[in-house]
């Protein structure tokens, strides 16, 4: 209730903006929508997406150039044109979006500004765009009679495409697709391991920074009627830069806020611009160094200064409901792994590694340190594709299969050292694994965005129903960083299931707990095996593993020495050697295997 | 000569507890190990010691110098040579620049480097590859080369066996023997029960981030408390 | 509960739209008591903000001069600085900004594109303004309220080509030129003038306002051997041109408009390697005339520096703006501009009488660099 | 032909100086892994310090750039304490931190040095050489030979001494370098102060060539990282190579394009790097692609 209010206060108040002002003001105002709607732009990109964008300002300039153009030199009307603009500006987005493919952070930043100094470039020279001087003379946006060419009109235009640009801006972030995005952002391995397609992701942020950069650029052509090279160079987008930086890159309000004042700054300190860019710079430092999440952040950070000042309350995990149990069906296989061999370098991790997990059984796999377990999991999640060998879910060959194609197929696994999510809220880690729906599904966004807001609400609400059943009520609206380890490792398995899995992996998830914690997650597993999951599970803790599991199977330098009932295996004797001494690993499996995730990350 | 002593060491990573009140000492040319499961707190012990890890403790000394309050780099010249998990080598320095490294803190006209290439021929034949190259042994051998070039008083080993064939570990097993047997104190951890049993006289248990029982080397290679904390029995 | 209220916000939204929007106030426009308002606009920051200070010293010492003397009829004349950054867009802003607060006149700027973007708006807002461009689309603009207080540079490259072709009888002739505004319009002109002469060039190098290689394109000029080489480029990039060419061996004569006769040329490219550059220029130095030397001693004794074309051209600007002045007894707009129309004046860049096209000064003269100074032609 | 030699020179003389830009950036990132968008502004500085102690004092320019070097490592150091905070957290953090700080140095600039520049006289008085009707600017020699010196003399400093193989081991491994004795933030510090000497080296060299004014570090730094990018991020060969290579990829496009040069540049880069993203000679560390 009292966000609409909000809303409709803002609303009214931005109606009536203009008629206290003078007519520059208004159009100061003006040009600080359309800055406030290029920063939404680039905080979607680069805020929540996490793409190093430096061509956003180039993108603002097809949008306007291209309206420029096909007015006065092809003589379409300014709707027309400006409907072509957008289009162009989201394909310029789309293109300029491939490298992102290919790297990603400083290398991808300085790629897209090379782009965006070969559009200037281009305009500078085709005669088309008027060279150097510009294209001046464009038409005054017709609309039903009404004069836009003056600027208090044109507010109103501005003010509604705005409003909308936002409020889709908005939807985005708070919906699945913002969250996948976020979360690309912040892992995007674990992002894939949970669904996420990254390729198509990565292109979604610069589709939309191509449609935030066009909507500026044509309300820009409709507003000064003239464009030049110059309004699209470095500095300015330096200035759009700070402008995101210091109102906060991965909160849109903050973006709009960072807009609006540094507009505002700028057109204060219009006499004085050399201080006003050495204020700038020094301001983006200072934001950096003390402020990372900007003027948006700042509440936050005071929050949570006070409360470490007053000593807050230790968060406390809920008991755990169990699960119904399922009815358990024949013993199918689940997951067959053939002769799988995996090398780095030379070295072999894996080495002809065969077993078959059956439907409803918790597998324990044990090994000395580097003896492959983990790698074995990144094989059958998707993270690497076996050199020989194959990989079968439900008898379906998957060998090599994508992390998030897997994730599709309804296989899901946690990281031995934590992968959640850490700017996101614990509930919308939780979210990220009930959401199903594949990318394509963002059609919907821009056709029928109520039904968007009805899937997240279901959402919301399954996403409050596992909340309740792994007793994180307590900590739902916390970000993970600030929780226990033990509450840590809770969320991580609450989000993998959350995915409905089939088969789970779990990759030491006693690590760290103490012995309550490891009795609370030992039911838990039976619970999740009682509910018709199939679970494997790599542990160094041999308790758990032999309390819990109803079969081992231990590795040895990439081989399977024994596998087996838990009773049997410990005292078979290669495992009593392997665990008390001649260990026989493969060398430095672990330090190739390091090699080879950083070059995959 | 100077004894390593340990009082109340506890080591925690954000929110985790990796090792709780860990106390020992090391005599002068003793030899000592630490043996437990994986995360049991070994590591974090011995990075806590060399100050590579968030430490808290009543005391660290070795001899009349006090541990605690000093910077990570500046125990090298106390006499305390660190042999790291994973040997972390420097893989695109050569052999020879690996060693000198390890006696960064004194001159390179006067090192012990001949008489590492006398304990480690191999190292000797290697001089100009670059360390990245060796084999898992061979940078085993060299991560102990590199420790003995300041000279040490007392070297820390954390898990020299990982990823080592049988034979490897034997020849590990012999070095250091035949360096304790000339008057180098060693504190060795290892989740190889073995091969601290070979080579060290006296040991600790470690289970949980903190000791769950110590005694000689052969008394704890008979104590059922050690299969199982190993095997889970 | 949430849809009444939200009804009533959307019915009084829709009240509120169906009023009057809010007009534009009446601009407050010329009053006929107070201080009398211009705006200079010039870059203060950027890279051609070497250029904006020199105009806008230009102008503060013919402004300070006229208040001195008096103002307009007794009124005092208040001069503000507003900078464009040189950037068009920034530029608008202004425009509009002036046009809100009641300027008369506007002086500046010296940036062809910067002018041409704010001269629909001030010609909206009937604000006469004498610019220190000299790009020919300032005058194919054609607006009523836009003088030019230097030639355009189809008249700096038509006396250049006259001097070199008709003169000289120099026929093998390259071109290099920048592609930024006033580039392209040196090239253009200059191109222009030469085929109506019937004379091809030997060479026609384009090259990007922040190159600073230009080894590939004097290689290929080189080839051609010309006798003269024509520049088109601002200040510094003209002085690097100049130096590279020398140290290619490219004995050809330099010619230009009014960059190659800066000092800021002469020491780019080295006193010597500037020898011998023949410039076009209705100002050619600070002793060609009486008028000119008087000039040069008192912006020396204002802003101890020595005078140039630019500031020259500002000062010229401002003198014509404040005699319209006293002709309208202050007031603005349409007779203003017609007042400025009517102006004849012995100015330190020649005689201007304004055409239709608002050009002022229809000629330029010849003159050589000696010695990093540029000397009348006929006196050497 | 001519033509392509003479475009050659032209080519190789930027080229040099691209590459100990990019030498300038890779020392940084191998060692902190810091990508230090600031570095075209202290190639300015440099290029600032250096012409303006020659021109004031009229000691021979060896000195000017000795002193140029000398500022822009104070600068280096200063950025590198503010930014440490941030070091090996928060990546793009960091990335924008250092736009910011080009900013504040470029405004510095212009407050200080006024925003016209100025012409720096060439230290060399003699003319070109004439080889078979190619020129070779006596002066051009002199920069490919200070660059070629001041890449030897960092490879012998990274190679024969202690503190050069020190820096190298911080690079691979920090905790094995501390336990070996070698202080990390101090060995931080000296390979962001070379870095900085290096862009006051390439600043001071490129200043007689061109003109020195406030705004001339961003492109060179745009050209001096996309250099570095092209043989390889924090690889020393592959900051020569680059360097060259994108000396000489300009120099042709400028013969070939004329005015669309820069188009043509930056469109083959961004290719070349789709192609083979870590460069000629591969990252030298942490991949983050």
């Amino acid at each position: 209730m009292r966000r609409i209010l909000f809303i409709i206060l803002a609303a009214v108040a931005a109606w009536l903006l203009p008629y206290g002002l003078g007519g520059y003001a208004i159009h100061v105002a003006d040009v600080a929508i359309i800055f406030a709607i290029l920063a939404v732009g680039l905080g979607l990109t680069m805020g929540v997406a996490g793409q190093i964008n430096l061509a956003q300002v180039a993108f603002f300039g097809v949008g306007a150039y291209t309206v420029a153009i096909l007015t006065t030199r092809a003589g379409l009307g300014f709707w027309t044109a400006a409907l072509l603009a957008l289009v162009t500006a989201v394909v310029a987005g789309l293109l300029a979006g491939i490298p992102a493919l290919r790297m990603q952070s400083h290398y991808l930043g300085i790629v897209t500004l090379g782009l965006a100094l070969a559009f200037t470039n281009w305009v500078t020279n085709a005669h088309v765009a008027g060279r150097a001087e510009g294209i001046s003379d464009l038409p005054v946006p017709p609309m039903f009679g009404v004069d836009l060419s003056s600027g208090y009109l044109f507010y109103y235009v501005e003010l509604v495409v705005f409003a909308v640009a936002l409020a889709f801006a908005l939807l985005v972030v708070r919906s699945p697709l913002g969250r996948r995005l976020r979360a690309m952002r912040d892992d995007d391995l674990a992002a894939g391991a949970l669904g996420a397609e990254i390729p198509l992701l990565r292109m979604t942020a610069f589709v939309l920074s191509g449609l935030y950069g066009g909507l500026a650029g044509i309300l820009y052509a409709g507003l000064i009627r003239f464009v030049a090279p110059e309004s699209f160079n470095i500095a300015n987008m330096f200035l759009l830069l700070a402008m995101v930086i210091i109102g906060g890159r991965s909160s849109i309000l903050g973006c709009v806020v960072g807009a609006v004042a540094l507009s505002l700054v700028r057109e204060a300190l219009l006499d004085a611009s050399g201080y006003a860019q050495l204020g700038y710079g020094l301001v983006v430092v200072l934001v950096v160094v003390f402020a990372p999440k900007g003027l948006a952040g700042l509440p936050g950070q005071l929050r949570s200064l006070l409360r470490r000042r007053g000593g807050g309350s230790r968060a406390q995990l809920g008991p755990f409901q169990p699960y119904e149990a399922a009815a358990r069906a024949g013993g199918a296989d689940v997951l067959e792994i053939r002769g799988v061999t995996m090398r780095f370098k030379g070295l072999v991790a894996l080495d002809e590694v065969s077993l078959t997990v059956p439907e409803g059984q918790i597998r324990g796999i044990v090994g000395p340190n580097g003896s492959g377990k983990t790698t074995l999991f990144n094989v059958i999640s998707g993270f690497y594709t076996p050199g020989q060998g194959a990989v079968l879910l439900r008898g379906r060959e998957v060998t090599g299969m994508a992390p998030y194609r897997l994730a599709q197929r309804r296989v899901a696994r946690t990281f031995q050292n934590l992968r959640l999510f850490e700017d996101l809220s614990v509930r919308e880690n939780l979210l990220l694994g009930l959401d199903r729906t594949r990318t394509w599904w963002i059609w919907r966004y821009p056709s029928v965005p109520w039904k968007v807001l009805g899937y997240e609400r279901a959402l919301r609400r399954r996403a409050g129903a596992l909340i309740e059943r792994f007793g994180l009520a307590e900590v739902a609206d916390a970000e993970p960083r600030s929780l226990p380890y033990g509450i840590q490792r809770r969320i991580e398995l609450a989000r993998a299931m959350a995915m409905a899995p089939d088969l789970l992996l779990l990759d030491e998830p006693a690590a760290g707990l103490n012995g309550e914690e490891v009795r609370q997650l030992a039911e838990i597993v039976r619970s999740i095996r009682d509910a018709g999951v199939t679970v494997i599970i790599i542990e160094h803790n041999m308790g758990l593993v032999m309390s819990l599991c109803d079969q081992v199977t231990v590795l040895s330098s990439g081989k399977v020495i024994a596998d087996g009932p838990p009773a049997e295996v410990a005292v078979h004797p290669d495992v009593v050697a392997a665990y008390l001494g001649d260990s026989m690993a493969a060398p430095t499996e672990e330090s190739a295997e390091a090699a080879v995730e950083e070059a995959t990350r | 000569m100077s004894t390593l002593t340990v009082e109340g060491l506890s080591v925690h990573y954000g929110g985790v507890r990796a090792a709780h009140d860990v106390s020992f000492t090391v005599e002068p040319g003793q030899s000592l190990g630490i043996i437990g499961a994986n995360g049991a707190g070994k590591s974090s012990t011995l990075k806590a010691i060399m100050g590579l890890a968030p430490r808290q403790a009543r005391a660290i000394r070795f001899g009349a110098h006090d541990l605690l309050r000093a910077p990570a780099h500046t125990l090298v010249r106390h006499g305390i040579g660190y042999v790291p998990e994973g040997r972390h080598v420097f893989p695109g320095l050569t052999v020879e620049k690996n060693l000198l490294l390890g006696a960064y803190t004194s001159s390179w006209k006067r090192t012990p480097i001949d008489e590492v290439y006398e304990l480690f021929p191999v190292l000797g034949e290697m001089r100009g590859r670059l360390a990245g190259a060796l084999s898992g042994g061979q940078q085993q051998m060299l991560a102990v080369g590199r420790a003995m070039m300041c000279r040490p008083k007392v070297m820390l080993l954390d898990e020299p066996s990982m990823g080592l064939s049988p034979k490897l570990v034997g020849d590990i097993a012999g070095v250091l023997k035949q360096l304790n047997a000339g008057g180098l104190a060693i504190l060795l951890v290892e989740q190889n029960a073995k091969l601290t049993f070979d080579v060290t006289t006296t040991c600790l248990v470690m289970e949980n981030g903190e000791i769950a029982a110590s005694g000689t080397s052969a008394e704890l290679s008979d104590d059922p408390q050690v299969r199982r904390i190993y095997l889970g029995l | 509960m949430r849809f009444t209220r939200s009804t009533i916000a959307a019915a009084a939204l829709l009240a509120l739209a169906a009023c009057a929007p809010p007009g534009q106030q009446a601009g407050s426009g010329a009053t006929a008591t107070g201080p009398i308002k211009i705006a200079n606009v010039n870059a203060q920051s950027g890279q051609l903000s070497s250029l904006g200070q020199w105009e806008h010293k230009g102008v503060k010492l013919a402004i300070d001069e006229a208040n001195k003397a008096g103002g307009v009829h007794g009124r005092q004349i208040q001069l503000d600085l507003f900078d464009s950054q040189g950037d068009p867009t920034v530029g608008t802003n202004v425009a509009r900004k002036i046009a809100a607060e009641g300027y008369v006149a506007m002086l500046g700027t010296a940036e062809s594109a910067v002018t041409l973007a704010m001269a629909p708006i001030l010609k909206d807002a009937k604000i006469p303004n004498i610019t220190s461009g000299q790009s020919p689309k300032l005058a194919e603009l054609k607006s009523p309220f836009l003088f030019l207080n230097a030639p355009t540079s189809v008249t700096f490259d038509e006396t250049l080509a006259k001097y070199l072709v008709d003169d000289k009888g120099m026929k093998k002739i390259a071109l290099i030129s920048n592609n930024g505004a006033y580039g392209a319009g040196e090239h253009d002109a200059f191109l222009n003038s030469l085929k109506t002469r019937n004379v091809t060039p030997a060479a026609d190098e384009v090259v990007t306002p922040d190159q600073k290689d230009f080894n590939a394109n004097l290689a290929k000029i080189r080839e051609q051997d010309p006798e003269v080489l024509f520049i088109g480029a601002e200040e510094v990039q003209s002085g690097l041109i100049a130096k590279q060419a020398r140290e290619l061996g490219i004995k050809a004569v330099f010619a230009g408009g009014a960059p190659v006769g800066t000092d800021v040329y002469a020491t780019t490219a080295g006193v010597k390697n500037a020898e011998g550059t023949i410039v076009s220029s209705p100002y050619l130095s600070n002793e060609a005339t009486p008028e000119i030397k008087e000039f040069a001693a008192k912006y020396k004794a204002a802003y101890n520096e020595e005078a140039r074309m630019h500031v020259a051209k500002a000062y010229d600007g401002a003198s014509i703006l404040v005699e319209a002045l006293k002709q309208t007894r202050g007031e603005g707009g349409q007779k203003l501009a017609d007042a400025i129309r009517g102006v004849k004046r012995a100015g330190l860049l020649g005689t201007y009488t304004y055409d239709a096209n608002g050009v002022g000064i229809h000629e330029t003269k010849i003159g050589l660099v000696k010695d990093g100074k540029v000397v009348p032609e006929a006196a050497s | 032909m001519q033509v392509l030699l003479q475009t050659l020179i032209g080519g190789v003389t930027f080229g040099a100086v691209y590459a100990l830009v990019a030498m300038g950036f890779s020392i940084v990132y191998r060692t902190m892994g810091l990508v230090n968008f600031a570095h075209g502004s202290v190639v300015m500085i440099g290029a600032y310090a250096a012409s303006t102690f020659y021109l004031a004092t009229r000691l021979p320019f060896a000195v000017a750039i000795v002193v140029a070097i000398a500022v822009t490592a104070l600068i280096g150091l200063v950025i590198e304490r503010f930014l440490r905070p941030l070091e090996n957290k928060d990546f793009t953090l960091m990335l924008i931190g250092t736009i910011g700080f080009g900013a504040v140095l470029e405004a510095g600039a212009v407050l200080v040095w006024g925003a016209t520049g100025h012409a720096v006289p060439s230290p060399v008085a003699t003319g070109p050489i004439d080889v078979a009707g190619i020129r070779i600017p006596t002066y051009s020699l002199l920069v490919i030979a200070v660059a070629a010196a001041a890449t030897g003399l960092l490879a012998l400093f990274l190679q024969r001494t202690k503190r050069g193989a020190a820096m190298q081991a911080v690079a691979m491994d920090h905790q094995a370098a501390t336990a070996c004795g070698i202080h990390v933030g101090r060995s931080n510090a000296m390979a962001f102060a070379i870095g900085a000497g290096l862009a006051a080296l390439a600043g001071s060299l490129i200043g007689p060539m061109l003109y020195v004014n406030p705004t001339m570090g961003g492109t060179l730094g745009i050209k001096g990282f996309a250099a570095a990018m092209l043989g390889g991020f924090g690889s020393m060969p592959g900051a020569i190579v680059g360097g060259l290579a994108f000396g000489l990829l300009d120099a042709f496009a400028a013969g070939n394009f004329q005015e669309y040069s820069e188009l043509v540049t930056f469109l083959v880069f961004a290719v070349i790097v789709m192609i083979r993203p870590t460069g000629i000679f591969g990252e030298a560390t942490v991949n983050r692609a």
